[in-house]
């Protein structure tokens, strides 16, 4: 196995006095897709933003790479760069489906984004609708579009936010096409928060449970959910409580 | 006081005096709806800025304030808006300097009766450079021809206020229509265009009042032309017809007139600034003031009354007293100097009136106001109390008694 | 301080604050109004009150004073509640003129950026209109509190009114710009100048105030 | 209308015009910058630049004209960049002192209404600070749109700094407002009426323009 | 069966020209779990803002017992009162959790809340942080709140959009208790909008499928997954392209 893509070592965030996150080791292999899984609170929303470098942590670093993330120590915008993420809730702006889209792409100084954009509607189904304001979309498709903007740019990691949540199943089966052929073409590295177990099993080669801030477990997927080491994880897998 | 610190020191109080002698109980200044309408003890007064900045009218008013128990508000706006806050009826008076309005004013019945009240006059201001070379001219028509031939640099008042019309009728004079990018119109106040005077190394025509208080305040203009006669800056006082509406107090309004041009306040504006400038920052001019002063020069006018306890009221002009039995009689006064005086004895005067035998005292009058009291009998035994006739006035001239009873200007002898 | 001064700094803070608070009376629910709704002419609405701020105070002054004027529509009534000239109340009046359309198009602003379904949520949860609005309005407490301080901001510091309709009466109606005015015509620049850092302190300690009653809005 | 007006509403638009430029210029990267940075001090900050909008137009003018003054520190270098006293050039200076900090508290209140995942999500997308910063604004470009009409409406209509540091020379730096003041001052309230109604029609068809050109965002 | 609570009539719902919603017939019945599926931007979100009278219909009446809502008659504050919604995303107050939930109770003017909001909040498992800023709520936790404000009013009709969109399986398990007891306890009608097939056969009496807008069937949650009668509902509910 090659180098991984992230290291993170003795890494902690604090918000005000409480401690949302503590992990003493991950390591994020190039080319996987890893799934983070835990109860609502957890703190996988958290990780993700400190693995695109949007909040410093607290304690400890974040090796990226050659680069070191630290609370005094923020990457180069070209860094930043090779990292997108869908949030959790899509966070649109307030003009066309279409210029979401292209939005990341006009950053970069790219032109001629009317092919890609178009293509990326296409992929998530929403091609009907370049011209609709963003703020009139129905949740699903809100989270759609902001998929396809991520996914435009083609990053090298690409940090997922449970991206299909407010999606049917037809829909559902569309996004982890769109996760699974970004991970076998383009050797795409994934992070995907997930609180469905079965998405994780479909599409995670290994899958990462957090609580209470802490990672408990991360193995691949088959141990992950078939002899899961921690009683806790086999309780979270069954649907059980947890704390 | 921050609002006026030009006022001359002569003032006979602190700025913020003027409330704590008149109205010990001025209620901090509420929201509520003051209904001024009729309120009896306030008068609205509109009036040009130059009054109140000045600091004439913090010199005056209180004691107006005090002798009517009342308060005057002064806005102080400008001529026309003076004027025209008269027209509207929101002031009761108005005090201004641009004669041929005011009597358009009067005209056209917005106003029910105006007195000259005072003047000063306009000085033209440059810096001590003088470009022009108009130091020390005696016609401003020409000074400014000059200003205008040399295209020295001059700011007009331009607001069609009475300074400025007095400048427009001087460039007339000198047969100029001043145009060009040395003269420049600013549309603003004295004190504005003063400063921008300075500022521009420019000339301008100012009235002295302000410019003198500018000075206070190290404004760096020299005065290069005064004392032309075209120059002079008369104030009237006008009273706002009542007809407007009954807010107009017109009573207090009459009451203001009478008191602004009667002689001893003409006396007290003849005195501010004395002490701070050297000079009189305005000059009296009311119809009180000029009889008063015509009354003790010119000897044709001047009449002498004796008043009172007399069996015939009797009134003798200077001719008569001339007619009369004289006598010499000769007085020193304080400093040693000693004036022969020609003269009627007073007791021949009032025996020729006939004094009542109740009466006690004799009360002389003077034309500024001043009086003297002595005792009737003190009077008539007198043999060297005279009448006398000085520059056409009178006079009383008593050796023997004190200096308060030699009376200059004597218009008056009250019998009590 | 002398107690002249002092006077004249209650007065203009007398004067300010109660037409604040006329024009925040007006000018929140208009802008509510304006921001949460929808209408034929509502874009001509906007773009008067948008005039309105850039109405010049003298020209409020004057309108003001032709209005109450003696010889005017109101001021020839006579009547006990109308304010006359020359007086604090007068000066209120032009002053809350002047101010409402300020605070009217902040508050417009602020409202309009409130998310639109945090209004149907809220009035899915039982809102009735006016408590939906007073929400939306809770959400967009930054922009109306700048919106009040922006229009107290524009009167305490506006002169050409005041002294058109009050007429800068020492001891009654002169306030802190009046009396700036009068100074600088007197060539009294210093004194000029010190009282308009009066006013910018007390500006300044309202300002705190506000933002200090604002609680922690300020700091997320 | 007389070419004299016409001179005159020209130098009004392009005075205010121009400062109005200047003070969006310093104010809005200002106002982003204090509504999506946390600091100490920036309450501080922020007290300051609200009390900038209650600056007296007078004080402001005073101040710029001390400092231009033939006298004054600026004004005595005799610097040929340095616009001298009762030019257009330093009515400019005084407008843009007077308008930047309501463009300024404006945008910073609108840009705090903006809600800060918009922008981690933006970071996320690869801005940079300043790319971040200018797609923040553009969201909160309704309040943006308001500050600067605001700014606007608060110069075309001042009059105490530009009769100060203009001059209300005619022909030179006479402007509507100084137009109007002169008229009053004159007693001439009709046609200070009539110079007030054409400097609201010109704000309103500005307004009307600013409008338009934002688009629909004033109807959603 | 009882008279249903709400009668829907040839209403209709338009967008700028765009027809979203186009229902010929559907009645809810009085104390009933009606789930509500279909692919994104079928109108599912649409049709509960018109059930909670929140827009008007285009065209047509929505009957609610006795009451008519139409484009042109807005129902009276008590009628209104009587439903609520959960949003698919939940819009909290900017104010902290507990002030969330105790909102609608303060909106008709009842005090004494402390109780209820407590025991709200512990029901959706929230009790550890009622005093949290609602803004920095986990997505999770956000959704948990915007359900704890709603049943802390106990409406008569409860519209749920998507309420476990965001939740992980102990959660969602949670949640589906507290639907399931405020129906059988209190008699509440509920009307859940979710993707999620396995909830709706948990849950659901009866399932209406929504595609394009209309509805394509409406039957007891049995026939609907086992005998759906429509080709392109056995399309759905196996998770295919039903367009
Ligand atoms: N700015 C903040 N201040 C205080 N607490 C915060 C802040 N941001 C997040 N938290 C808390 O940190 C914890 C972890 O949040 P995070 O969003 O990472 O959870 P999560 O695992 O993504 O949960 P979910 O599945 O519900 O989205 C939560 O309990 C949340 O309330
Ligand atoms: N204001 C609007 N203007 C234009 N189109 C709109 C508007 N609101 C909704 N739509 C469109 O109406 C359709 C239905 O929206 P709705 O939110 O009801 O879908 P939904 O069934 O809830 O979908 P999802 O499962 O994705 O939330 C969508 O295609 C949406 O884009
Ligand atoms: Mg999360
Ligand atoms: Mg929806």
């Amino acid at each position: 196995m090659s180098a991984p893509v992230y290291t993170l070592d003795q890494i902690s965030k604090t918000y005000n006095t409480r401690r949302v996150l503590e992990v003493e080791q991950l390591a994020i292999q190039k080319g996987e897709i890893l799934a983070l899984v835990g109860p609502s609170g957890a703190g996988k929303s958290t990780l993700l933003r400190l693995l695109n470098f949007l909040e410093q942590p607290t304690q400890g670093k974040i090796q990226f790479h050659a680069f070191e993330f630290s609370v005094d120590k923020e990457p180069p915008l070209d860094v930043r760069r090779r990292v997108t993420m869908v949030f959790q809730h899509p966070m649109l702006l307030n003009r066309s489906v279409e210029a979401n889209v292209k939005y990341g792409l006009e950053l970069r100084g790219i032109r001629d984004t009317q092919e890609r954009v178009k293509q990326a509607l296409a992929e998530v189904g929403l091609e009907h609708i370049p011209n609709q304001k963003a703020n009139t979309l129905s949740g699903g498709e809100a989270q759609r579009v902001a998929l396809a903007r991520a996914i435009v740019m083609q990053p090298e990691v690409l940090l997922l936010d449970e991206p299909t949540a407010n999606l049917d199943p037809y829909n559902v089966g569309l996004i982890e096409k769109i996760i699974l052929h970004l991970n076998q073409q383009y050797g795409t590295t994934l992070v995907l928060v997930t609180h469905n177990v079965f998405q994780a099993k479909r599409l995670a080669q290994r899958v990462a449970f957090l609580l209470d801030g802490k990672v408990i477990e991360v193995s691949d997927a088959e141990t992950f959910f078939n002899h899961p080491q921690d009683p806790r994880t086999a309780a979270f897998v069954r649907g059980d409580m947890v704390y | 006081g921050p609002a006026a610190t030009a006022e001359p020191t002569t003032a006979p109080a602190a700025p913020a005096a003027p409330e704590a002698t008149t109205a010990p109980a001025e209620p901090t200044p509420t929201i509520a709806p003051t209904i001024r309408a009729g309120t009896p003890d306030r008068l609205v007064l509109a009036t040009t800025t130059s009054t109140q900045d000045s600091g004439l009218l913090d010199f005056i008013l209180p004691d107006f304030e005090a002798e009517f128990n009342t308060e005057v508000d002064v806005i102080a706006v400008g001529t026309g808006q003076s004027l025209q806050l008269g027209k509207d009826g929101n002031a009761d008076v108005v005090l201004v300097h641009a004669r041929s309005q005011e009597d358009a004013f009067m005209a056209d019945g917005h106003g029910v009766r105006r007195e000259d009240v005072m003047y000063n006059d306009f000085v033209i201001v440059g810096p001590e450079s003088d470009p022009a070379g108009i130091k020390g001219m005696a016609s401003a028509a020409e000074a400014m021809k000059k200003i205008a031939d040399s295209q020295s640099a001059f700011v007009s008042r331009g607001d069609k206020s009475g300074t400025h019309t007095k400048e427009l009728s001087v460039w007339k004079a000198a047969g100029i229509e001043p145009a060009g990018d040395w003269y420049i119109s600013a549309g603003q106040g004295m004190g504005e265009v003063l400063t921008m005077s300075a500022e521009q190394q420019a000339y301008t025509l100012s009235d002295r009042a302000t410019y003198l208080a500018r000075t206070k305040t190290g404004l760096a203009l020299d005065i290069l032309v005064e004392k032309d006669s075209t120059l002079l800056n008369p104030y009237g006082v006008i009273a706002v017809n009542p007809d407007k509406g009954s807010m107009i107090n017109a009573d207090l309004a009459t009451k203001f007139i009478d008191w602004i041009i009667s002689v001893p306040v003409q006396e007290k504006i003849n005195g501010f600034g004395k002490e701070e400038f050297g000079q009189s920052l305005f000059v009296p001019d009311s119809t009180p003031w000029k009889e008063a002063q015509s009354s003790a020069p010119a000897a044709s006018g001047a009449t002498l009354k004796a008043t009172g306890m007399v069996d015939a009221e009797t009134t003798w002009t200077a001719e008569e007293i001339g007619a009369m039995d004289m006598m010499s009689v000769d007085y020193t006064n304080k400093d040693g100097e000693t004036t022969t005086y020609e003269g009627v004895l007073i007791s021949d005067l009032l025996e020729a009136a006939g004094v009542k035998t109740e009466a006690q005292t004799v009360v002389f009058v003077a034309d500024d106001g001043f009086s003297a009291e002595m005792a009737l009998a003190d009077v008539m035994s007198c043999a060297n109390c005279i009448v006398a006739v000085d520059d056409g006035g009178f006079r009383t001239v008593m050796p023997e008694q004190s200096g308060k009873l030699q009376v200059k200007g004597l218009v008056e002898m009250q019998v009590k | 301080m002398s107690e002249e001064l002092l006077e004249i700094i209650i007065l203009s803070l007398q004067v300010s604050g109660v037409a604040l608070l006329i024009s925040a009376l007006i000018g929140i629910p208009i802008g509510v109004f304006l921001g949460l709704n929808r209408f034929t002419g509502r874009r001509l609405l906007i773009a008067l009150m948008y005039t309105g701020m850039g109405f010049p105070p003298v020209v409020i002054g004057l309108f003001v004073y032709l209005v109450l004027s003696r010889s005017g529509p109101l001021g020839s009534l006579n009547l006990p509640f109308i304010p006359a000239l020359f007086t604090p109340a007068a000066m209120v009046v032009a002053q809350s003129i002047i101010s409402f359309p300020l605070v009217a198009g902040f508050t417009m602003a602020a409202v309009m950026g409130v998310d639109k379904r945090l209004r149907q949520q809220v009035m899915a949860l039982g809102a009735t209109k006016q408590q939906a609005a007073l929400t939306v309005l809770m959400e967009a407490r930054i922009g109306v509190v700048v919106a009040i301080i922006a229009g107290f901001g524009g009167i305490i510091s506006e002169v050409g009114a005041v002294m058109m309709v009050g007429g800068n009466i020492e001891g009654r109606t002169r306030v802190l710009t009046t009396a700036i005015v009068l100074s600088t015509r007197q060539g009294d620049f210093n004194l000029a100048i010190a009282l308009g850092l009066i006013l910018l302190a007390i500006t300044f300690l309202v300002n705190v105030a506000m933002l200090r009653l604002q609680g922690k809005s300020f700091d997320e």
